[in-house]
């Protein structure tokens, strides 16, 4: 394989720089698929028949919590990619973990927050807004749960194989998909709880 | 529903039990015959495992023949049945199935199977790469669309097939007023194929982007290239938000979300909406790899370069936007107001300046040329005329104070056939006649390849100008039966003959290629038409690695000017060759989908729950696995070359 | 130890935390409507920036063209999406 | 090269067989708002014609002086770029007329979004609403209700508020305007007006299901008096509706055409004001609507039935 000794490790093989471009194009298509979630949820926000509006259900702390959770964990994973370009393997793989551990964090409080949701009688099938809401907001739990387990092979893998072109570029695209998830969890901070508290 | 009842088919006949039946010798024959022949070693081996572009390639192209003729068996017995007044071939639920499956047959299993078959097929030849960037993928788009066609097909004779329209407008494709499963499986086969397409969207971005040889700038681009990007880009762009529709709908069917329901504020209109979103950016995605068909098929023989370069490639950036601020113009009657259509009424208007300049760019492309009537350049000259007047009728039609009077009626039908059949089907059945020979070493006969044109652009016109007509005098479409005093019946009887000539235009095709493959001469080098771009450079058949070396490019018709205006194409100097390796996994995961999509639609959850693992299983296998591929030696490339070269 | 937290990246996380805390102003603050959209969207997407430029290194590749048109092709595409959806199905029947 | 002699030669016939024929339904409009839609379309199929011809003249010029067996045989075609001057009359001309055919196109949406003008009485209103396959006309001023047929006044404005039992259809009087949808979960309103008395026949133009074909009705355009006439014979000799019967007449089928006095609105409003599922944005103080029967009934009972599937 020829490798591209200038440039940072996940970037030095060819196909490791196709592979960078191609999630990014993906990136592309997910930025589509959730602004139609949003697109769905900001015409059904209005319309909960008899089930509850997002006033009655919304809670700050549980979503603040989500939000410095998600928000410090993209950090962190940011710092891990630049470990790993210092050849850090311990700083690195320490940062995927407190990272990970943050994405369980975010998750849980997540499913709380479901549970909560459900006992306030809004379940998914209670009303056209309550369904757009936990299909928007699930979407993206279920994108944090894929990049957990997706999170942890690559973190088994860097363990066994240490800095190859491929774990490293494996690592860098995982620190791609986990900031994009942040601006996504940024957008429905910001367009379904804080605009529904408002 | 009882469990075992929604197996039944709701509304059975004797052709659907005949086509059991036909459907159950037909499997049984292909299995005896690959048993007998000893062939599943070389099916497996060649075939279901391999990523190399140009067989994925051939295996859409045979699957969108395929239901290139399950779509038009079905147009043809709609025709049938509405030729005559108060008519009895047909009765109501069956011929809603049938409109319904021939929509969604032809639309997402045909042309889009046509399209990326010539995708796959030409642009890595095009730009001078030994294969698309992410190879497995491809193969993974491949199997999940097949596996996504198979399982609507499969509706046809387990369960019964959807019949709410391809539109599958809700509420009436909700549960309340279509209990069976045929819904269901509109919702999901078309998901597992949908998500097929959109990784063939950002693997040939990348591809485009990535892979061309020195020297091909952007701006050097053949224009099949350009418009495959342009196309991939509105894939990528649009699929998603098909996946959200579908899944939406299938949340509402089989788990009782309120999307789109009558009641606790569900909104029918939001499926309308978001269907169209996807839905009018997708008649670009088919129609713009037709343009790019057309440019080459044109520019060969005219043996002139393209007119218009510059002006070509940003009419179809124009288009890529554009596609996507329009979709309204399908609802203009539900009652959004007058801004509201007047916006929408002005952006699709606005479509047809960019689409006017590539039909002037083709004319002035003939200017001073040397034309040539082969069959690829016969379809391509006449989808300039009925595609022409299909174009304009879509102009009138984005007058929304007039569409109330189109919507919903046999003027739309016609207008988006004369689109779709000259601006796709011409375009598909052109580029097949043309890189055939550099797919199967030989040429498709001329003559009775030029009977088929004659049959199926004829066929076009009279089977779809009548509708102009009988749209205009009130005919809805959809419409299982109409009464004598309605006047509608001779204008039916016509489009059923030209339905007919259009089938038999087929059938002349399909004897061609019998024809072909049997008396064609094999001897006719690596360019017979003596072509301008770069997938004619290779020998024929084209080697695995595609080129023994990647070619230098210095514009886009670096073919032509390596044989006319002395461009040095190859410098000789063999380097070894990194291949991928073949993999089994593609196959098996999409099988997996496959499971899941059929457990999904009869709610059996314990098949879900298998399949899903699976599939995790499959990805973490993935995630795990260190494949290098495997590199060709300089003396095997030599070898191989040297016995292309004297197979001459 | 310093040379794994980046003043960059550092700054990067307390600028978003800055953002995030300038958006529940809305929350707390009594204000109209159109003033808390304001503030939303400008909060929100300077964050989204910030990730982008900061976090994910858009600009780093030789492709950093490729990638950025893509993404402000997208954002563009969805804008109109939700947008264009809004107004044919809720604001052309006001 | 024959092909394009032959699409000629067939527009040629169709042209001639239509002008031999009965006027087509759309392009023989009995009111004003048909009357705008055939001059837009009349207009269009102009302008649009002009653009075709012009597409054959040059394709064909092009086919008869450049194909290959004309030229010499060593002939060399030149390699042309492209003209700036050619290229800007190419999207000169296009821009032009999408420009002035958007102009037409603002311009007469708005004329068929609101109410015919040059009348002197107030528009009639006519709740039009579809259920699977028929169609429910209640006359809320006069208090009566039809099905499958309309009687409507000439020479005056006409207010059709559409909405749906069902999936959505589309009301179509193909010579008196177009079509609208009717939802089942708000109410449309479609402007219409007759100035010619006659018979003019409508149906449901949005394919919904397997009666869909047969989902048709009858409008009789007559002068004022007579349908004064008309309504004052409906008050004094038809039935009441009643809930029972009408829950009755909404069970899937068809019927024939029927006449009642009173209107289902009373007992079962429209989805509009205070009942409209239709939500927009959240405040909806456009209750004018003075009955308090819940029009939801009927939908939740359906959807607690759609779970059980």
């Amino acid at each position: 394989m020829k490798l591209d000794h200038s440039q940072p490790l996940e970037y030095s093989s060819e196909q490791g720089r196709l592979n960078i471009l191609g999630f990014w194009i993906f990136i592309g298509a997910e930025i589509m698929l959730f602004g139609t979630l949003f697109a769905s949820y900001f015409t059904l926000e209005g319309r909960h028949g008899s089930g509850p509006s997002g006033a009655e259900i919304f809670e700050l702390s549980p979503v603040l919590i989500e939000t410095i959770l998600l928000l410090t964990s993209s950090f962190t994973v940011g710092l891990a990619v630049h470990a790993m370009r210092l050849k850090n393997k311990k700083a690195m793989m320490t940062f995927f973990i407190i990272t990970l551990v943050l994405g369980a964090g975010f998750l849980s409080m997540e499913i709380y927050e479901f549970n909560h949701y459900i006992h306030e009688g809004a379940g998914i099938t209670v009303s056209a807004f309550t369904s757009a809401l936990l299909t928007t907001i699930g979407t993206h739990g279920l994108h944090v749960t894929l990049g957990l387990f997706w999170g942890l092979f690559i973190l088994i893998q860097v363990a066994k194989r240490g800095f190859t072109p491929e774990t490293a570029n494996k690592s860098f695209i995982f620190s791609l998909y986990w900031h994009f998830l942040d601006v996504v969890w940024i957008f429905i901070f910001s367009f379904i709880y804080l605009k529904g508290m408002m | 529903m009882e469990f075992f009842e929604r197996f039944a088919i709701p509304h059975p006949s004797p052709i659907i039990y005949a086509s059991m039946v036909a459907i159950g010798i037909t499997l049984l024959a292909i299995v005896a015959g690959l048993t007998f022949f000893k062939k599943w070693g070389y099916l497996w081996r060649e075939w279901l495992t391999t990523v190399d572009h140009k067989r994925i390639g051939i295996m859409y192209l045979i699957s969108a023949l395929l239901m290139l003729f399950r779509g038009g068996v079905d147009a043809l017995m709609m025709r049938a049945q509405l030729a005559t007044p108060d008519a009895q071939l047909l009765d109501s639920q069956h011929y809603n199935e049938i409109f319904t499956t021939h929509g969604v047959v032809m639309i997402i299993f045909m042309a889009m199977a046509f399209i990326i078959a010539l995708m796959n097929f030409v642009v890595p030849l095009q730009i001078g790469a030994r294969d698309v960037a992410f190879p497995r993928l491809n193969a993974l788009s491949f199997w999940l669309y097949f596996m996504g066609a198979m399982l609507f097909n499969l509706s046809f004779v387990i369960g019964g097939s959807p019949s709410s329209g391809w539109t599958s407008y809700f509420p009436l494709a909700g549960n309340e007023f279509s209990p069976s499963v045929g819904t269901n499986y509109y919702m999901i086969a078309i998901q597992i194929a949908g998500i097929g397409t959109l990784i063939t969207g950002i693997n040939f971005i990348v591809t485009i982007l990535k892979m061309r040889a020195p020297g091909m700038k952007l701006m050097k681009m053949p224009m099949f290239t350009w418009s495959a990007l342009i196309t991939n880009l509105i894939i990528t762009f649009a699929f998603p938000v098909l996946t959200v529709a579908l899944a939406m709908g299938t949340m509402d069917r089989l788990f009782g979300t309120q999307f789109f329901t009558t009641g606790n504020g569900g909104m029918d209109m939001l499926w309308a909406n978001l269907f169209w979103v996807w839905g009018h950016p997708e008649v670009y995605i088919l129609v713009l790899p037709a343009f790019g068909v057309y440019s080459e098929i044109i520019s060969t023989f005219a043996r002139r370069n393209l007119y218009g370069y510059k002006s070509m490639v940003a009419s179809m950036v124009i288009i890529s936007v554009l596609s996507f601020v329009v979709w309204v113009h399908h609802f203009f009657t539900m009652g959004q107001g007058a801004m509201v259509n007047s916006i929408f009424s002005i952006t699709t208007m606005a479509i047809a300046v960019p689409t006017g300049i590539k039909i002037f760019n083709w004319l002035f492309t003939l200017y001073k040329g040397s034309i040539r009537f082969t069959v690829p350049m016969m379809y391509s000259l006449g989808f300039l005329p009925i595609f022409t007047i299909g174009g304009v009728t879509g102009v009138m039609l984005g007058m929304s104070a007039a569409d109330y009077q189109y919507h919903n009626t046999m003027f739309l039908v016609a207008h988006f056939h004369l689109v779709i059949i000259p601006g796709v089907v011409f375009a598909m059945l052109a580029g097949l006649t043309y890189w055939w020979p550099k797919m199967f070493g030989f040429m498709l006969n001329e003559r009775i390849g030029k009977w088929a044109f004659w049959f199926i652009s004829i066929g076009t016109c009279v089977a779809f100008f009548p509708m102009f007509i009988s749209g205009l005098d009130g005919q809805a479409r959809r419409m299982y039966t109409y009464s004598e005093s309605t006047g509608f019946g001779f204008w039916n009887m016509l489009s059923f003959a030209g339905a007919v000539m259009l089938a038999i235009g087929f059938i002349i095709i399909v004897y061609n290629i019998y024809y072909s493959t049997r008396y064609a001469s094999r001897d006719i080098g690596s360019d017979p038409w003596d072509a301008r771009s770069l997938e004619w450079a290779t020998s024929t058949p084209v080697p695995e690695y595609n080129f023994a070396e990647v070619p230098q490019v210095n514009s886009s018709e670096a073919f032509w000017d390596s044989k006319y205006n002395g461009h040095k194409l190859f410098s000789g100097k063999l380097k070894e060759i990194h291949m991928p390796n073949n993999s089994g996994v593609p196959f098996i995961m999409s099988s997996l989908f496959f499971v899941l999509g059929f457990s999904f639609i009869f709610s059996i959850w314990i098949g879900v729950a298998i399949a899903l693992l699976g599939i995790v299983a499959c990805l973490v296998h993935r995630s795990f696995e260190q494949d290098h591929g495997y590199h060709i030696p300089v003396e095997e490339i030599e070898k191989t070359e040297s016995e292309l070269r004297g197979g001459k | 130890m310093k040379e794994l937290f980046p003043l960059k990246q550092v700054m990067g996380f307390v600028f978003s935390l800055v953002l995030t805390a300038v958006a529940l102003l809305v929350y707390f603050v009594d204000m109209s409507f159109a003033l808390g959209m304001t503030i939303l969207l400008v909060t929100a997407f300077v964050q989204a920036m910030l990730q982008l430029m900061v976090f994910m290194h858009a600009r780093e590749s030789e492709d950093s063209g490729l990638i950025l048109s893509n993404v402000y092709y997208g954002v563009f595409i969805a804008v109109v999406t939700v947008f264009g959806s809004l107004l044919a199905l809720i604001w052309g029947y006001m | 090269m024959k092909i394009k002699w032959m699409i000629l030669a067939a527009i040629l016939t169709v042209l001639t067989v239509l002008t031999g024929c009965e006027p087509l339904a759309v392009l023989d409009p009995k009111g004003p708002q048909a009357q705008t839609q055939a001059d837009v379309i009349l207009l269009s199929i102009g302008i649009m014609s002009f653009i075709v011809i012009a597409v054959f003249a040059i394709l064909i010029f092009m086919l008869v002086k450049y194909r290959a067996s004309k030229q010499p045989e060593d002939y060399k075609p030149p390699h042309i770029e492209g003209n700036v001057w050619v290229e800007a009359i190419c999207v000169g001309i296009p821009v032009l007329i999408v420009a002035y055919l958007s102009f037409v196109s603002v311009e007469s949406n708005y004329k068929v979004e609101a109410t015919p003008e040059g009348y002197d009485e107030e528009p009639l209103v006519v709740y039009a609403s579809s259920s699977d396959w028929k169609w429910h006309f209640s006359y809320p001023e006069e208090n009566i209700e039809t099905m499958n047929y309309l009687y409507v006044p000439t020479d005056r404005p006409l207010e059709f508020r559409l909405y749906s039992y069902g999936p959505i259809s589309a009301f179509w009087v193909p010579q008196l305007g177009g079509q609208k949808y009717a939802m089942s979960d708000m109410v449309t309103t479609l402007h219409l007006a007759a100035d010619v008395p006659g018979e003019y026949s409508g149906r449901n133009a949005n394919f919904s299901g397997e009666g869909f074909a047969e989902q048709t009705f009858n409008v009789n355009a007559v002068s004022p008096d007579e349908f004064d006439e008309w309504v004052e014979e409906v008050q004094t000799t038809a039935d009441p509706i009643t809930e029972d019967k009408f829950e009755e007449l909404l069970e899937p089928g068809h019927l024939g055409q029927q006449t009642f006095t009173g209107t289902h609105l009373e007992f079962m409003p429209a989805p509009e004001g205070e009942h409209g599922g239709h939500n927009h944005g959240g405040d909806s103080e456009e209750s004018h609507d003075e009955h308090s029967d819940h029009s939801d009934e009927e939908h939740s009972d359906h959807s607690e039935q759609d779970h059980e599937h």
